[in-house]
């Protein structure tokens, strides 16, 4: 069982690279508070899967804290980062 | 391997394929409104599943109402965020994909 | 008779720690009454200051285990000679800079500037105390912010950028610090600066230490070519302020450098000490030319200290008693003297609004103490008899004769004269009338006598030299170093 | 050495990372970024190095240490921030101006 | 057991690659929108690699402090820049095209290339066994009041380190006074579903921050997380567009700012009355104490985090 788990966690850093991939794609910023949310829910459910392979409860409070907080930067982002107007800033 | 492992292995496999859809859905949708979509349907889901394969496996209430809980935050702050990165998005005039 | 004993086991210490924080919170907490509040932190912390001077020259070094635990698992508080020395100069130019900066700054200000100014003596008294390589760490820290924090007080748009420069500096530094010390926990397994002294052997992980402790506390006591910083920020920030900066604040660093030195390293010493002193030779040039040709004075006595700094360095590679005697004597002078000069520079700024060398306008006519104390203050900066700034370069001139390396008289001697450069251009155009005369505001006596009586106590201190020097040795903070 | 060299490495490189950026970068907010990466670093080193023993329970004096340079670097990063903000405020730019001349 | 190890194997170098990565494309960035939402996300790897390397206690922290609210202050400041996130690049690549910067950056760049390999040299040097202080911890922890022994190291055994930092946190809060503040350039709207997000999240959240503090003395967890999720719920609500009410912010908020440094002060300097030293807790009270020592610090750090937000996020001319 400890082996699924860590082997599903390992799977699980799939769709957190791909989060991230996003994140340096953009192409504006809906899409990278969007994706740093997906890459939030993704550690939290690797800390999960992680909690049950080293028998450590205390890591489901993390996993917690982690939820809690990622939604305090996203609506960060919203209310605070987002500029007005999207000017492309990544063009090449 | 028990049946209780027998059907925890089998909810983590469908919430890992959940995710990986969704991160296959952030990746390949063509705009900012259908990653959106994909993104917040497939995680909570995704999580879900993970969440409730993992309780069957707990045995003790309190870890698994902890799960649980782990996972209504999730979806309650995604949800909220999603339809807060929508909105900003709409009235910042970011494109909706048309085929 | 009976005063002696209580004297003797009352925890000054812990005093010198708590009494400015406790100060700190009420000037925080109680706005209007931050000036009473604070000259009262800071006298007291003084007296305390001077009872644990007292209690070590009568018994001998300080201990306090923190928390009763003790080494390695606790932290302990340490005060040899070495740390009163630091200590005592702290609280004598800390009261000098209080009560300048009473009358100095408006009322607003004074409800910013006494939390902070109570917070960076503590810090500064914290770190003097410490024995425990993290909580140096700690210490540092401290020490930074609140004097980043200070440089930006006024802020003006100089001031800003200089204190972000400033800050970037140290948060740098502490970081190269705490790696060196990182890979000092994992190769002995503790944090105790005594213990380690022991334990140390010669090998990879004590070099990389050794080279990332140095480089880091290198720039933040800016050291040549790390002193990129120090003028910015120490020509920005407002006088008082720029006194405490420069006069103790850069000292902080050093004095762990010193520590590191001579508890840890004293066997690794040869190449990396010989670096130390051409570094040290370079500081003494550069600082002095970029002195030379500063318009703006404080500018000039921002680069003055990059000079003096390197003087500190010249005493690595000679490493006898006699050096390290001199590189101490240096530090104190220079702390007064310092002081002085900036709080000089601070009366001018109030008197005439400005502070561009050419335009001094009479200044000596219309503020003779105060150029009176910039001259007196130039003294001990250039080393002239029987300033204490002279009886270090003595020591160092001494100590590189005995030691049979010559050439480092040569930087000690030249650096004089072009000290004595800079400060006859100041004190010339004091004299004489500027272009534009501008408006003058009239100078408190107050803040007049305060760098006076800081200059007169850099020049008194080569008059009590000998006594100072036996008390520097209280506990023997340079066995270690010495018989190598 | 087996579950200690990756994140040793890690944090090695991130302290390199972190140091290379904030020398090159004018950027004020990219330099405030490169310390705390930085930072990161020497916390990973030192907490990844005290796993190179296998034992069951691990020395809990250097998470107690990171756990307070965590807290320093936030208060330091606070301050910085300001300080940047009130720079850009006053000057319209988040820069050194030095930086770009050199 | 072998797979178990290969795949944790797998798991470490996956996640320090995505670390790595993430911190070069985050400092290299052209974007400063992408380098801070990937700073964040740096954050959140950081707290897996906490967690693989057994230390959840700086799981939780680094979770809430670097994921949370650095993440916040750092948006919220990214908000009043001037725009110029590509211009330092651009000036940076035309640095680079003088000849003489070439030859300069490629001498820094293996300089700090063989630095990092000496560091690198040095590890394999350290001795291979290493207990550190867990020995001394072990014996000790029975008179030390609490059971985990991070918090025992943070409030007992170093307390005196935890009170400096303290102190460290209030001279930022006195430093960021000082700089002032200057209105938000963009525009805040009242979302209602913000608005129910935080008055949800909020209790949550306090409540999260005080099981913290609770399960600290025992397990994961303790004052410095407990008082960043606390911080974190402020914040949630200064974004909400809650604002607290000017005569609440005078005097008792200062009060209850101090109210860490203050019971410290209290706590450390007692003992010395009977002969004790500086911090010594009675021990038979030591558990209590460091309880007390807790709340007080939680509390203290939970609302400098918000004001140190608060100061960078503030709009329009309001004084905290």
């Amino acid at each position: 069982m400890k082996y699924l788990c860590l082997f599903f966690a390992v799977l699980m850093l799939l769709p957190a690279g791909a989060a991230v991939w996003r994140m340096y794609l953009g192409p504006n910023a809906a899409d990278r508070i969007m994706a740093i949310q997906v890459l939030g829910t993704t550690v939290t459910a690797i800390l999960v899967l992680l909690a049950l392979t080293s028998e450590r409860n205390s890591l489901l409070d993390v996993s917690l804290v982690l939820s809690l907080l990622a939604a305090v930067t996203a609506v960060a982002f919203v209310q605070r980062a987002w500029p007005d107007t999207e000017t492309d800033l990544d063009a090449d | 391997m028990t049946p209780t492992d027998w059907f925890t292995a089998m909810l983590l496999g469908l919430g890992t394929i959940f995710f990986i859809a969704g991160a296959v859905g952030l990746i390949r949708f063509p705009d900012t409104y259908t990653r959106l979509h994909i993104a917040t349907k497939t995680d909570n889901v995704g999580l879900g599943l993970i969440v409730f394969g993992l309780a069957v496996q707990s045995g003790s209430w309190s870890v698994a109402g902890k799960l649980v809980l782990i996972w209504l935050l999730v979806m309650l702050a995604g949800a909220s965020v999603a339809y807060l990165v929508a909105n900003g998005a709409i009235s910042r005039g970011i494109p909706v994909w048309k085929r | 008779m009976q005063m002696a004993p209580m004297i003797l086991t009352l925890p000054w210490g812990v005093a010198l720690i708590v009494m400015p924080v406790v100060g700190a919170l009420a000037c925080y907490l109680f706005r209007r009454a931050a000036k009473p509040l604070g000259l009262m932190t800071v006298t007291v912390t003084a007296l305390s200051a001077a009872g644990l001077a007292l209690r070590t020259t009568r018994a001998d070094s300080y201990h306090h285990a923190v928390g009763g635990w003790g080494a390695p698992l606790g932290i302990e508080l340490y005060a040899d000679g070495l740390s009163v020395l630091m200590l005592v100069a702290t609280a004598i130019v800390a009261c000098a800079i209080s009560f300048y900066a009473a009358r100095f700054f408006d009322d607003k200000e004074q409800a910013r500037f006494w939390p902070l100014w109570l917070l960076l003596l503590t810090a500064m008294n914290a770190l003097f105390l410490s024995r425990d390589l993290f909580n140096m760490y700690v210490a540092l820290e401290l020490t930074g912010l609140a004097a980043v924090a200070l440089t930006a007080l006024t802020g003006s748009q100089d001031a800003l950028s200089g204190a972000i420069r400033y800050l970037l500096a140290t948060m740098l530094g502490s970081l190269a610090y705490l790696l060196g010390v990182v890979f000092i926990y994992h190769g002995y397994g503790t944090l105790d600066l005594a213990m380690l002294g022991q334990l140390v052997e010669s090998n990879p992980v004590t070099w990389l230490a050794l080279g990332l402790v140095s480089a880091g506390l290198a720039l933040k006591t800016a050291l040549f070519p790390l002193h990129f910083w120090l003028p910015p920020a120490h020509a920005s920030a407002t006088p008082p302020v720029s006194a405490a900066l420069s006069a103790l604040v850069v000292k902080t660093a050093f004095y762990v450098l010193l520590r590191f030195w001579l508890e840890i390293f004293p066997s690794e010493g040869a190449a990396p000490a010989q670096l130390f002193g051409l570094l040290g030779c370079a500081a003494v040039f550069w600082g002095g030319v970029q002195a030379l040709r500063a318009r703006r004075l404080k500018l000039l006595i921002a680069y003055s200290t990059v000079m003096q700094i390197g003087y500190l360095f010249i005493a690595f590679p000679l490493g006898i008693l006699l050096a390290w005697h001199g590189a101490l004597y240096l530090l104190l002078s220079h702390a007064l003297a310092k002081a002085a000069m900036f709080l000089a520079a601070g009366n001018v700024l109030y008197y005439g609004g400005h502070d561009r060398i050419a335009d001094l306008d009479h200044v000596a006519q219309r503020l003779p103490l105060t150029v009176a104390a910039f001259a007196l203050a130039g003294v001990s900066i250039m080393g002239l008899p029987p300033s204490g700034g002279f009886v270090a370069k003595w020591l160092l001139i001494q100590a590189s004769l005995d030691t049979g390396q010559w050439w480092w008289t040569v930087p000690i001697l030249a650096g004089s004269l072009v000290a004595a450069a800079y400060v006859f251009k100041v004190v010339g155009f004091a004299f004489t009338q500027a272009e534009a005369p501008q408006e003058a505001k009239l100078v408190p006596v107050s803040m007049q006598w305060t760098a006076l009586v800081l200059a007169v106590a850099a020049i008194a201190l080569g008059l009590i030299a000998p006594w100072t020097l036996t008390w520097l040795d209280v506990g023997d903070p340079f066995s270690g170093a010495v018989s190598r | 050495m087996n579950a200690l060299l990756p994140y040793t490495l890690t944090g090695v490189g991130l302290f390199c990372l972190g140091l290379h950026a904030l020398l090159t970068h004018p950027h004020l907010l990219r330099k405030i970024l490169a310390v705390n990466v930085m930072g990161s670093g020497v916390f990973l080193i030192l907490v990844a190095l005290a796993k190179r023993s296998d034992s069951p329970v691990p020395d809990p004096v250097p998470q107690a240490l990171v756990i307070t340079g965590i807290v320093v670097a936030v208060a330091a990063t606070a301050l910085a921030l300001n300080l940047l903000l009130g720079l850009a405020a006053s000057s319209g730019k988040a820069e050194l101006a030095e930086d770009l001349d050199e | 057991m072998e797979t178990l190890t290969e795949l944790q194997w797998i798991f470490d170098v996956l996640t320090g690659c995505g670390l790595l990565w993430l911190a070069w494309s985050c400092l290299s960035s052209r974007n400063l929108h992408r380098a801070v939402v990937q700073f964040v996300s740096f954050g959140l790897l950081m707290s897996l690699a906490w967690v693989r390397l057994e230390a959840p206690d700086i799981a939780l922290a680094e979770a809430a402090i670097g994921a949370g609210l650095t993440g916040a202050l750092l948006m919220a400041s990214l908000a009043r820049l001037p725009l110029s996130g590509s211009a330092d690049i651009r000036a940076l690549k035309s640095a680079e095209r003088i000849a003489g910067a070439r030859l300069l950056q490629l001498l820094r760049n293996s300089l700090l290339f063989a630095f990092a390999l000496f560091i690198i040299y040095a590890i394999f040097f350290l001795p291979p066994e290493f207990s550190g202080l867990r020995e001394e911890v072990a014996t000790e922890i029975e008179n030390a009041g609490v059971r985990n022994p991070v918090t025992a190291v943070l409030l007992n055994f170093r307390g005196y380190d935890t009170f400096l930092e303290l102190l460290v946190l209030l001279g930022a809060l006195f430093g960021v006074r000082i700089v002032g503040m200057q209105p938000v350039r963009t525009s805040m709207t009242s979302e209602p579903v913000l608005n129910i997000l935080a008055s949800l999240l909020t209790p949550i959240l306090i409540l999260v921050a005080a099981y913290l503090l609770w399960i600290g003395t025992d397990g994961a967890g303790g004052a410095f997380q407990a008082g960043a999720v606390l911080g974190a719920g402020g914040v949630l609500l200064l974004l909400a567009g809650w604002r607290p009410a000017r005569a609440l912010m005078a005097s008792p908020f200062r009060s209850l700012v101090l109210l860490g440094p203050l019971a410290f002060v209290f706590v450390a300097v007692l003992p010395l009355l009977s002969g004790r030293a500086l911090l010594q807790y009675p021990p038979d009270s030591a558990g209590t104490l460091i309880v007390l020592l807790e709340i007080a610090a939680t509390l203290s750090i939970g609302l400098t985090l918000c004001a140190l937000f608060l100061n960078v996020s503030a709009d329009d001319g309001e004084q905290p």
